[in-house]
């Protein structure tokens, strides 16, 4: 342990300088996982000390500087000075892939919207978490449609416009059925009879089966 | 003899003369668990010796560790087989160092292996000297501090999903082909077969009279483009032929590329 | 793939004035507990400020204070001055205690970096035990170095930032003793004027000859 003597050690007669106290005082808050209060740092500082005024002596120091020390309550705590909060924050932009779900799901409420829960899991033929929907709500690129009007009420999902920005569609109508991705070669496999309607709606209910009429 | 009676001293808790001398010294041997290899059992015998390092005799130090070994075998203390190997080696180097050298032999000296020795020795103490001096510092956490308050920098961090339309479409056909999947076939997609065709003959055949042209059976979608209509014309004309076998029908051609007729019997 | 926006638009307009640009490193450096590197203060400036001159000036500024600015291999961080440490009882951590056996093996890593596993047992004498390395690695004092290009090209380890950090060294030529050992010829694998050395070094592998030369 370095023990680097300052000229004016406390001893045990007189107190520290108030330049001493001073360092110690900046120590200590700085090392604080707390606001110290002036009591708290009274008792931790040498005999004869006093606390009050080593506080204002650091904050004219610390005035106009990038970090202030602030009496939060009773206490006080370094912080940045509030002029540089921008400092502390970083955007961050990450490009992300959305997961087969996800773009799975997409791809099924885009061309079946309006489109419920039940028949999206119908089609991909497994359960489609709840988290699926919220990040893709989340990304605004679905939002409930009205309910449909059977038993039950479910709600529906639609496609929406920063959706169609997003993937440069003029509307939902606009995506390329089935005959046009196997022609395009986006198929992997051939449906075995040719005449499969690509965008035969799963809507049971023709009144909800306009594209974007809700809202 | 003298250098003897002097590394004896050096152990005098072998020569230990009470009991509970020689308990003490048993003791200590029983320690030979407590050093880490004959290496730093050899550096703690060095520091008996109480020289430099650097002007150690090895002669001496391999001397009093052959004794301390064979003194733990007395007492029949197991030892690990690198201490025996340490003795083994030692033995050979102390015969090295008091015989005269080999001319013949071109393997190293005994003095500069006994020099080698001395610097393993000199090396480990000067790191163990590193480490405490290493501990000896300010240490964070102990004498000096991080801040205890650290403010986090926020990330705002914003997902970009690289999704494109593509991968959409992609998504989708993958669902919906999904059970379509079936072992990879050979796809015929213009051919009308013989089985296709007979099915459809016999239904528009029938039992009617009047001779028809064969093209005129050809089905819908199967005429305008030539690869189909060669297909569902030859299809067509083989299963004629076949219902003509069979009896079912009649069949006529006035010359060489006319136009064939047909007819059901009745 | 991550691309960081700083807050500050890189704008047409004038670097921040070289008092303004100091106060934002203070700012900076007082907010994080780790050290940050001269490369993160740059990124997180406005455009055309020189983080190096910052730190510069804030270095001299913070001297003699209760707390300073360290520089930590290639980082900076401010802590607490050491002669003051008897008042931060309450911040105080137990160390975990050391093995003797981890200790040396520390010291040897971090005077003879980069190093082989067989080269610190040749050191000691005796095996290193797997939990050895793995105390060390744990506590992030030491990492994986190059590999070295010798037969099995064994893995090397060598010592890190947080390890410079809690010991406060500046970097690992700034080890206690390191010229010294280094004259002597005790970082060296054989002994000076040995007829027995096939090679005069630890290390059979040229570019990696040189101690502390990878970060």
């Amino acid at each position: 342990m370095t023990s680097v003597l300052p000229p004016d050690e406390p001893s045990l007669f007189a107190a520290p300088s108030p330049a001493e106290q001073e360092r110690m005082v900046e120590a200590m808050l700085f090392a604080s996982a707390e606001p110290l209060s002036l009591r708290d740092l009274q008792d931790r500082l040498p005999h004869g000390s006093d606390a009050a005024e080593a506080v204002a002596a650091l904050r004219r120091h610390y005035s106009g500087r990038g970090v202030e020390l602030l009496r939060v309550g009773e206490a006080y705590a370094f912080r940045t000075a509030s002029d540089l909060g921008h400092l502390m924050a970083r955007e961050m932009v990450e490009l992300r892939k959305l997961s087969r779900a996800a773009m799975e799901t997409l791809a099924i409420i885009a061309y079946h919207q309006p489109v419920t829960r039940a028949e999206i899991e119908q089609i991909r033929g497994v359960a489609v978490s709840r988290g699926t929907i919220d990040q893709l709500i989340d990304l605004e690129w679905i939002r409930f449609g009205r309910r449909r009007m059977t038993p039950g009420r479910p709600v529906t999902y639609v496609v929406t416009e920063p959706f169609l920005d997003h993937f440069g569609l003029e509307s939902a109508r606009d995506l390329p059925g089935l005959k046009e991705l196997r022609a395009a070669g986006l198929l992997e496999s051939h449906a075995p009879n040719d005449d499969t309607a690509p965008e035969r709606r799963l809507s049971a209910d023709p009144e909800q089966d306009d594209l974007f009429d809700n809202e | 003899m003298a250098d003897q009676t002097e590394w004896q001293d050096e152990l005098p808790l072998i020569e230990a003369e009470t009991v509970e001398d020689r308990l003490a010294a048993e003791a200590l041997i029983v320690d030979v668990d407590g050093y880490e290899g004959p290496l730093d059992l050899l550096l703690m015998l060095s520091r008996r010796l109480k020289v430099d390092l650097r002007k150690i005799s090895i002669l001496q130090l391999a001397e009093q560790y052959l004794a301390f070994i064979a003194h733990a075998r007395d007492l029949r203390i197991e030892l690990a087989a690198d201490y025996l190997v340490m003795a083994a080696w030692l033995a050979f180097l102390k015969s090295r160092l008091l015989l005269p050298p080999d001319p013949s032999d071109d393997g190293p000296s005994g003095e500069a292996l006994a020099a080698q020795l001395a610097f393993q020795l000199e090396r480990l103490q000067a790191m163990r000297l590193a480490a405490a001096q290493l501990m000896a510092r300010d240490q964070k956490g102990r004498n000096f501090f991080a801040r205890g308050l650290p403010e986090q920098v926020t990330r705002h961090r914003s997902y970009r999903y690289s999704a494109n339309l593509m991968d959409l479409m992609q998504a989708y056909a993958r669902v919906r082909t999904r059970d379509e999947f079936r072992p990879y076939a050979f796809d015929r997609v213009d051919v009308y077969t013989m089985d296709q065709a007979l099915e459809r003959l016999r239904k528009l055949v029938g039992p009617l009279g009047s001779w028809a042209d064969l093209e005129g059976f050809l089905p819908d979608g199967w005429r305008a483009q030539p690869a189909r209509r060669r297909s569902a014309t030859a299809a067509t004309f083989a299963a004629a032929l076949e219902l003509a076998k069979s009896g079912a029908i009649e069949m006529r051609q006035s010359e060489i590329f006319a136009p064939i007729h047909i007819r059901g019997k009745a």
